[in-house]
């Protein structure tokens, strides 16, 4: 199969949606003759005209909200959030408005609208531009949230999620958009809401999205060099989230840790963990455990900032301690 | 760009027929009953929450709405009754959704606050103060984007032109031309408060600075703000908005239904005079009565059919039933 | 001791600190001579006047913008947000500014200021005046979040935020405004990370927050009746949260519930829950049960409206199937 | 409230000394040297991460923050070094902070975008463009309220009034007469984008909207920009405030430090004019020359003197200490 970066199969996947649907267009800051500071977008203003692939000020809550109106009439927007920080500044749009209209007007109106926007730290950008803020929209009723965690799943969940009729928000690793990756040359969609086991093992499940999934699978291979044999599993999608196939490869392993990029506290951790200690508890030989980002805003200075995110060691750790059964109440390696 | 200027009826009457008048003037009629019997469910705890009247505004509404064709889009606001009605809803489903009933145009769900007849192009209130600028700043996008000349009036309140988000898409409005007429419908008060204590400037003045052509309106004058509006729909058909209205008018009730003790931010007096002496409706009726359009004796018929509906459609939604509990969970997502 | 409403306790609480302290005033929309809608602030403008109870236009990105550079200067703010879902148009000053100030500065500025707004379902308000959104505040660092459960607590909290040298953010129960309980007439603090054992019990814990303590109260009373012994505790504050007090009261019962008034997925009990798992995972008896606002927009109509938040019945129907053993993996009933 | 209008030096140089004309020239210096060396550390991958380099606009922040006192406030931008200096920062801090170390002005936790020399009055350089234009107006709040008369200047970019928070703190500004000048640094571009594709109207005119007395000045004259600011931080501190300034300026480099190919949104033409043409520091050289303040000799001193002093500091920065893994979570909440 022939091997594309992350950003070529977002590319891929908006090029070939807005050549089957007419209704379809991007708007963003600079996603135009720029084709995003990321690059992601180079070519389509050529191929598809400023019409339809639309420069805007810097008003996010501005084209956020005109997105959400387009959508109730018959478009199908994808909006560009150039930073995922910047969400803070289009909540009211997306949560107020876009999730709700649909149920507000007793299913009258509806608000087809993809959000692309990234999250992951160590870029050296500081606490404004390196924040995962994924779980904030997943406590939401009426949004989706696709997080892709390679080529493969961006091209396939970026087109699930044009077609969908609801508000989606899709975060993209951004330290994963030059990451090549396996991407079949036929159309394939991703559905939503089913979770992809990335590796089978028997001893302990490894539930980790996006950026995680990488540091989950090199725990894995460490693991795995020791004996002890991982199962990795991706959700792929947090809302609607595969319940059923993680509690699945929970009560086969009998242990679990959840890794998130996101912070630890009041986090996507803490909801799967939670589900799986309410529906695999009997089968539990250990505490689920939950390894976020560190509850401090991200840091600039490299000494600091690799230590805020779980590495491919600590999971290890980890899971070299559940599994021999001394993980004790209350004990739990950090992060780093 | 043309600066700020008041039109009135004389302009307008021209080419209008006795039919579109007397429908104006039943529209008016037809809102300011429907928010009569609102307050009257809301005093006798018949109604759920609360409910802001929309009595006095009518002319901006109906004089508006009636410049409009079915496709054309609206958003309205907390203040949503009038509009919805103005853009052609009906009485029984708008009480069912006051009462949370299952016959509502929102099944209940959306109640005061989010009315709708989305049928006929009305994109929902918004409880959100300012919070549908977007969303109509949107619709006129997908009219050009699809090639279509639908118009979008946004409808808010002079207190909505505090948020920072209408001043991004008037931005936007006006770097892409979009058919939109923004419509400021200045009442005087946020909820307490005097407009002048929380508007600096101008509110015309601040679309104006963006280029965007603004006018100031009675807004009590329901064939001015029709003739004006039946222009600039037309201009923005033609790919010459954004516009901006500044419709100068008055509610008479409170901030809303339970806004009873008043005096300490406006007088009694004020309310009268208003009251008295610039009702859009009693103005009208004798403009057609002095026109020889219709006879008093027509309008008083023509009222009382309409109370008589508004009575027959909150009986009906007082008897209507609630939405089943397993609606709870339904139109979360759209399939 | 005297009793007075949740309403007059915040009142007194904003007027004595304001008398201590020069530097402290409050911003909001109708603040001043109205008093704001509920009424809480009748009185203040009149004797502090204009300056220090401060009436802004409806701009809550602006105020909340301007609070966050006053707490920088050496003013201490309170904010007034007249409904806790108006929270999405402050997130970018709450969370990108306010929270990460002191942290980004390296500890050279701080933002001492108080975010007062409410929560709470079945005030037939709709979607978007009936959240309630302390899970998404919860989630940021740098944040501080309480959840007074009475006047009495409404009033120790408040004081001590206000001292506070960071930004916190308060969410009052607006159903609770009406209601009166036992204020000392003494000055009293309450401290912030201190959970309140609001009854004691042997069989099983329930933790709840805000709204919903009087709803596990309530509960616990039908279980007494019926024999079984519940313990409820309050956090009173989420960030910083008294986990040592939840575990111990988990430790002693080997059973929990959360309840809470927010959405449950991604929301306030899978945090609560996930920290009882992971800590005191070899004393439970049974999985810790999670109890939050159904994952829906919240409904206008009456009729489905009241289906959506956690009851004493609910609530006592979960505990009894919990402490017969009779809860088996993935069975659960929900809110209602 | 008056229309726009261009100051130019000759109104202004009369009531400075050659002490005050001599600093103007050593703080546009220091900024241009602090950009070359930043600019050095990244193309030799030795700073972590992207900046957005000041150099072109020096006259902005030396002009405007000269005529401020310590105890006044500044908020600046992604863009922030120059301001930085122009408020009294040091080298050596600055740079430990832009390369992460513990001596940085925020022990390296806030980088480049969030670079600040707190004691000097400066709230912080912000990476949400802008987000600081409610903390600038806050600072100013806090001085009325406490009966400073302190002054404060918000800095941002042509882009950034695009942003709605703009237009509500301005509207709340001039509804209570806040000490406060904003100050809008128009570079002609906001990344990639000219300025003309992205804002409708008149920037000036969207102030003046709300009352508030605007302002053009030309960016590359320092004493021009200087002595409007003097004219308007005192009619501040008299209660007269607020202000807003438009500062006609360019920068040189492209949007930051990475964006070497730019010649898709702006032509080396263009650049190569306001780098021959229209250089502050250049312009400021020859003024001060033919005014007999200064012999070339003694500005090419000064010049070699700072970049000797940039160096050492540089060279200090390198070596510095990271701070302590125990540091990740301090700071977290104050005491
Ligand atoms: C974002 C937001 N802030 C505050 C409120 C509370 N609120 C509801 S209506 C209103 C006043 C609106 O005034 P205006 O826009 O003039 O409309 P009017 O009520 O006069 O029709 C306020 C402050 C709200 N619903 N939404
Ligand atoms: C809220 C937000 N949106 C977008 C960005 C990305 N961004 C950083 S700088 C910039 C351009 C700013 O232009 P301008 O305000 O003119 O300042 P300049 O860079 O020209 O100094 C953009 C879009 C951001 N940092 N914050
Ligand atoms: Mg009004
Ligand atoms: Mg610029």
């Amino acid at each position: 199969m022939r091997e594309i970066t992350l950003s070529q199969a977002v590319n891929e996947a908006l090029a070939e949606e807005m050549r089957r649907d007419e209704t379809v267009f991007i708007i963003g800051e600079d996603v135009a003759e720029a084709g995003t500071p990321f690059k992601v977008l180079s070519g389509l203003v050529e191929e598809f005209g400023t019409a339809r692939v639309v420069d805007t000020p810097i008003a996010e809550p501005g084209f956020m909200g005109i997105a959400v109106g387009a959508a109730m009439t018959g478009s199908r927007p994808v909006v560009d959030l150039m930073f995922g920080d910047f969400i803070f500044l289009i909540m009211d749009q997306l949560c107020n408005q876009a999730a709700k209209t649909h149920y507000m007007s007793g299913g009258k109106l509806s608000v087809p609208l993809v959000l692309r926007t990234n999250l992951g730290a160590t870029r050296r950008s500081a606490a404004q531009h390196s924040q995962s803020l994924h779980a904030l929209v997943a406590h939401i009723p009426g949004l989706k949230v696709a997080l892709p965690s390679s080529a493969y799943e961006a091209k396939g969940l970026m087109k699930t999620a044009i077609r969908d009729n609801n508000p989606v928000v899709i975060f993209e690793d951004k330290l994963m958009y030059q990451e090549k990756a396996g991407v079949p040359d036929e159309e394939y969609l991703i559905p939503f809401g089913v979770a992809n086991v990335k590796r089978e093992g028997t001893d302990i499940t490894l539930i980790a999205t996006s950026s995680m999934v990488q540091v989950a699978e090199k725990a894995a291979e460490i693991l795995a060099a020791e004996g002890i044999s991982a199962e990795v599993i991706d959700p792929r999608t947090i809302v609607p989230l595969d319940e059923a196939a993680l509690i699945k490869s929970v009560k086969k392993t009998s242990r679990a840790i959840v890794i998130d990029e996101g912070h630890q506290s009041y986090g996507v951790t803490s909801e799967i963990a939670s589900r799986l200690n309410e529906k695999a508890f009997y089968h539990l030989d250990a505490p689920v455990l939950r390894m976020g980002a560190m509850d401090v805003p991200v840091p600039f200075s490299p000494a600091l900032e690799d230590l805020t995110v779980p590495t491919p060691e600590g999971v290890a750790a980890n899971a070299r301690k559940l599994v021999a059964g001394e993980m004790l109440d209350g004990e739990m390696i950090h992060a780093a | 760009m043309s600066t700020s200027k008041t039109k009135n009826s004389a302009q307008a009457s021209a080419k209008h027929n006795a039919e579109d008048f007397l429908r104006m003037y039943r529209q008016m009629v037809r809102i300011r009953t429907f928010e009569d019997n609102a307050n009257q469910l809301y005093l006798s705890a018949k109604m759920p929450g609360l409910t802001h009247m929309y009595s006095g505004e009518e002319a901006v509404a109906v004089g508006i709405c009636e410049a409009l064709r079915v496709t054309d889009k609206i958003t309205s606001t907390h203040r949503g009754h009038g509009h919805c009605v103005a853009k052609g809803a009906e009485f029984k489903e708008m009480f069912c959704e006051l009462l949370g009933k299952e016959e509502g145009y929102c099944r209940g769900k959306g109640g005061s606050m989010h009315i709708a007849d989305q049928s006929n192009g009305n994109l929902g209130a918004n409880a959100i103060v300012g919070g549908s600028m977007g969303i109509a700043t949107g619709a006129a996008f997908t009219a050009k984007l699809l090639g279509k000349d639908d118009v979008t009036v946004c409808f808010f309140g002079d207190g909505a032109t505090a948020q920072g988000l209408m001043y991004e898409v008037m931005n936007m409005a006006a770097l892409w031309n979009l058919p939109i007429i923004y419509a400021c419908e200045n009442n005087g008060y946020s909820e307490y408060t005097k407009t002048a204590e929380i508007a600096a400037g101008s509110i015309t003045g601040r679309a104006e600075a963006f280029g965007i052509e603004a006018h100031t309106v009675d807004g009590q004058d329901v064939l001015a703000v029709n003739s004006l509006t039946e222009q600039l729909v037309e201009r923005c058909r033609k790919g010459e908005g954004p516009f901006f209205m500044e419709l100068m008018t008055y509610r008479y009730h409170g901030h809303h239904v339970g806004d009873i003790n008043r005096e300490y931010y406006r007088s009694k007096d004020e309310e009268k005079d208003w009251r008295e002496n610039k009702d859009p409706i009693t103005q009208f009726a004798r403009h057609l009565t002095s026109e020889g359009i219709a006879t008093e004796e027509e309008l008083e018929a023509m009222q009382a059919e309409i109370k008589a509906d508004a009575t027959a459609a909150v009986e009906y939604a007082l008897k209507a039933k609630y939405p089943d509990a397993s609606e709870v969970d339904m139109h979360v997502y759209a399939a």
